[in-house]
């Protein structure tokens, strides 16, 4: 229940912000429609403020999920000064946050895998029983630091969880042209590493199958690359025309498998959730979205007076 | 006489070589459908998928690659899709391209173009906004190209593709559609390493490159209505510099103000400077200023940050004013 | 027969490359005892000045058979102004030769697939039907650009084979601190590439390895990954002391697996060489190489005044 | 007080700061036994496989896993075993160490030291030999320090690693073994970004930094016996600058000689005469010399080519001596 309100929320969110830049209010906008049972299922079997998280630039369901707020998200996507992830310094969707362990998030893809089982080594010495887990998609996997940070933590024997959410799409490249291969999960074995596939839009078994992984980590037994099957529903940013390189036919099939109206059926068959309910749930999650975005809007812009500051962390 | 924007101008320098050479091919993320910025629209259907095609998300191997076909005897144009995004492909430029045909006594020249956007006012934020320049610059054994107006980036990508030795060959993003202006049919061929003055003045010179030109050829002609005589020379080639020509803009105003978008430290004005400073010393009225970006990381996204950061005509104005008055 | 005359030869330039580091006449030496039946093997699968090579630091035996002479390898080594690779202005073992098709190497680890893999390509758009070889250690397979050149390679199905020398070592590294798979070869699967491991000194059977991955090649069928297990059976390069990192015992068993040993007791058995036959090739060998050595002594050292040259190209 | 190579300097500042700070890590190719250069040798033996360890031959990975230590709590230290080989660790320490803290409006500092050996006379040959400092001095967010004696690489070791932000700590390994000093046992703490007089005079400021220092200070004794007397100034961080000791040196001679061992063209020269050409200019006597090896690749690997890339005290002291003759 609280993870399908958890999809609603980042599905109202992505969508809001399609919208926002479309009227001209936000000049760019990334977001993760389609991928939210991926996101909610993996974030839920984390610990928030314990787990460390590097969540890509999809992952508005996955910072949801781990405490970030709707009106953290809202003030993201108008890049105000009071935005937890960079003050309004990096283009929205690039994630950071001190108190949710949230490195912060470069665009620059691949480069957060060796980061991250850095974080789960620092762990690990520490004698912390914390996990990092890091997102990518299935074209991340082509990078050089994909090879280097997997293997890095396999032979640490690290705490790391590598969830690639493959969407089928590199921007405009299919997956063919990233590899021959139709499972990334493959790859894992090349660092003696434990690969799992699963239906992405399926949030439960994603949910159990992260959790498996966690487990598995916590008891130290090292990493784990869970590639999840899913779709993004939307082009791949503001700046994309995704019918350049993909049918209809194929969005309207995905959009059939939606992760949200799926997830709503199995709670309805399970008599959890009635269909009053859910549209009630739906129309307050457009309210809180609407809501946060209003006092987003007047919140703070950054001051240009400030754009020298944090170059260097605070004295030794 | 066809009038272009610089990203048609590009797009115009490609087909023209790939149609002029066969052995010249295109490759690099998303090319095929023509790229974020589409400049390599329509190359697939004139030319076919072997010759233009999308590489894997990985620019370390797909500049590899580019660097091996060059080897192979191709004339590659590797297109990395913002220039942030080349730094992991440091490694092989550095190591490889720019040292294979000096360490192997000139058996193995790389015939290799890299383009690739660079630059801010469009809100890129950190990762889609740097200039670059400087830290290939550097490197020995490579070519840096930074055109300016249409003319010259159809001119000088035409001659970075001739060239045997590997070119970076970067394009502002901003000049992509904002600068338009008449390309000439029968365009004559451009030398790589030849500046060129875009104004002629006595006062204070003012040299820069890409971008910043137009921002400086606003600023002299703003100067220009106070009775201050600018001469401005754009550089278009960073790598290697144009030595003569900006030692005779010094020796010509004994005054100088240097131009880049790029942060302050370790820029290519640093250099500039001091080859001035060696060079022509003795016609110096005054000392060198540069304005270039701040030393940060890079623009912020918010344009309030993105404003903050970019140098503009006003700003060159104000430092040139201030020299004259020296 | 001439295989084995050519492992020999290989052997002796690396001996005597040593010892003329340990006379203090060569600052520095690098080479592959113990490998060359790895190296001869699956070079003399090639066809020199149509295959393209990319041989590593220990490929003596890979560069002897492509077609480069002893005389060749005595220049190098005393860096002098006529030898073929860098003319004096690379460590010795980094080869070049525009006849034989092999590209000037660098000591960079890595680098060398993603280079091979274009050298394959350009190969195959123009409608050779020739190879590209790229040789590298089992270390060297950490690299991010290992992954992106093969996975570039396999992608484009190029005619691209990636041959592993895996020694056990990188440096003082044992294998275990590389990587948690005991075969590298394991690693092929993930590009969806064929991995095959092979006996390092079995001579013949790495030709006949070889063989059928260059056929494939040439037939359109895509790279492969040939992993060798082999061992060096001196330090790294005269710079190392390999007692600080594995036992006399352990080099005492691979001695004892000898590749050139071993393929002259084949030989002898099958009645094709003779014992005397034998040792009048191994004392020509070492004159040979000893000829070739004072030829190399009396040629030309580089001339600090060509410094500048060659760091562009010619005229376009 | 102790007598010490720099190679023993650098090993004590690691151990002293194990021993003081469990946080401390320290990681890289060959560690374990030691290293290339026997820097690490001990640190297993006294600290233990969790602290001390072996990477995979990788780079970028294990650059960006001490990124994440860092960020994890640790204060990693990473060895690079020959500064040539950071260039596949580029985008690592660029796109992350150097802009996580700003991108973060200060969140995530990145506490991490990357030692690398450079520079050449030691028969390197190309991928042994680089000197690469000016590509990082050029990062906003990275500080970059070169240590000349064993008092400083020590103390400077120590002020690195207790520092929040990522420093770039560059060991000329001629200086090793053949720099040998002595070493307070209560060594002053050291700060970055400040330089030293080594030497004071009035005629010429000599300016360098890493091996470069020695080659100054003995050109300066050489024309100390013309009677040309010499101020020397160590840099010793070359990102940040000392701003204000170089525009002294500047202002206190009006002549200036700037000395480095990299390349030319876009090396830290071009920016400490742009700084001076800029903030001292009205006290200049002279034109700013720049003494630095030539635009190519590295040096060669043969003896001959080595010592015709390598600057020396001859050079400096010809240089100098002209200068002031101006
Ligand atoms: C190193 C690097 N190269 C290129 C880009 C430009 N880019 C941004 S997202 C993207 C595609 C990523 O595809 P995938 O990893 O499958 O994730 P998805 O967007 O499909 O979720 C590319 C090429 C980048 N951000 N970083
Ligand atoms: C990028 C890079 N990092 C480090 C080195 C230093 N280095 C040279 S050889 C070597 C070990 C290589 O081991 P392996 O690949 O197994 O080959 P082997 O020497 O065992 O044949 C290392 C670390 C290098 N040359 N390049
Ligand atoms: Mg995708
Ligand atoms: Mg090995």
């Amino acid at each position: 229940m609280e993870l399908w309100h958890l999809m609603l929320l980042a599905r109202k969110v992505g969508e809001r912000w399609f919208t926002l830049n479309r009227q001209g209010r936000a000049p760019f906008v990334i977001s993760g429609q389609g991928h939210e049972a991926t996101q909610v299922g993996t974030a839920a079997a984390l610990t928030p403020g314990k787990d460390w998280v590097m969540p890509y630039y999809r992952d508005i369901g996955v910072v949801l999920t781990m405490g970030m707020t709707v009106d953290d998200l809202m003030l993201d996507v108008f890049a105000k000064a009071t935005n937890p992830n960079s003050a309004g310094r990096q283009m929205p969707a690039h994630w950071s946050s001190k108190e949710l362990r949230i490195p912060s998030q470069s665009s620059v893809v691949g480069t957060q895998v060796p980061i991250a089982a850095g974080l789960a080594w620092a762990a690990k010495l520490r004698g912390e029983d914390s996990v990092a887990a890091v997102y990518i998609g299935e074209g991340g996997t082509s990078q050089g630091d994909f090879h280097e940070g997997l293997n890095f933590a396999a032979v640490q024997r690290l705490p790391l969880i590598v969830v690639v959410e493959n969407n089928g799409y590199a921007i405009t490249e299919a997956q063919e042209k990233e590899m021959v291969i139709r499972d990334v999960a493959d790859r894992a074995a090349g660092y003696g590493v434990n690969g799992v596939v699963v239906d992405g839009n399926d949030l439960l078994l994603v949910y159990r199958t992260m959790q498996q992984a966690v487990q598995e980590a916590r008891m130290g037994g090292g990493p784990t690359l869970i590639e999840a099957k899913t779709y993004r529903t939307t082009p791949h940013s503001s700046d994309d025309d995704d019918r350049r390189y993909r049918t209809r036919e194929e969005l309207e099939l995905w959009i059939q498998r939606d992760p949200i109206d799926r997830f709503r059926r199995n709670l309805l068959d399970d008599g959890i959730l009635s269909d009053e309910h859910a549209d009630q749930l739906s129309t307050e999650a457009d309210e809180e979205v609407r809501a946060a975005e209003a006092r987003a809007a007047a919140a703070p812009d950054p001051d240009p007076a400030t754009l020298l500051d944090h170059l260097f962390g605070g004295a030794p | 006489m066809t009038t272009m924007t610089v990203a048609e101008a590009i797009g115009s320098a490609l087909r023209e070589a790939m149609q002029a050479d066969d052995r010249v091919i295109v490759l690099g993320e998303d090319v095929e459908v023509g790229g974020v910025f589409r400049v390599t629209q329509g190359l697939l259907d004139e030319f076919g998928p072997q010759r233009v095609f999308d590489t894997p998300l990985a620019e370390s191997g797909f500049v590899g690659a580019g660097i091996g076909a060059a080897l192979g005897g191709l004339r590659p144009v590797v297109e990395i899709q913002f220039v942030d995004f080349i730094l992991p492909a440091v490694n092989q430029l550095i190591s490889e391209a720019a040292k294979m045909c000096w360490r192997s006594a000139g058996a193995w020249p790389v015939p290799l173009v890299v383009r690739a956007p660079y630059g801010g006012g469009v809100h890129g934020g950190l990762s889609h906004s740097q200039s670059l320049e400087a830290l290939f610059a550097h490197v020995p054994g490579l070519k840096v190209v930074m055109p300016a107006t249409p003319a010259d980036a159809k001119a000088l990508l035409l001659a970075a593709i001739a060239d045997p030795d590997p070119v970076i060959f970067l394009e502002h993003k901003r000049t992509y559609r904002f600068i338009r202006d008449e390309v000439p049919d029968d365009l004559p061929p451009a030398r790589i390493g030849e500046a060129t003055l875009r104004r002629d003045g006595d006062d204070v010179a003012i040299i820069s490159y890409g971008l910043m030109l137009h921002e400086s050829l606003a600023a002299a002609e703003q100067l220009a209505e106070d009775g201050i005589d600018c001469r401005v020379l754009d550089l278009r080639t960073v790598a290697p510099l144009d030595r003569e020509a900006i030692l005779d803009a010094a020796r010509g105003t004994g005054k100088v103000v240097i131009v880049h978008e790029d942060h302050l430290t370790g820029g290519i004005g640093g250099e500039v400077a001091a080859l001035i400073a060696e060079g022509a010393f003795a016609h110096l009225d005054g000392p060198i200023v540069r304005v270039a970006g701040p030393d940060v990381p890079a623009m912020g996204y918010h344009h309030a940050l993105e404003e903050a950061f970019m140098p503009n005509a006003a700003r060159i104005a104000a430092a040139a004013r201030e020299l004259a008055a020296y």
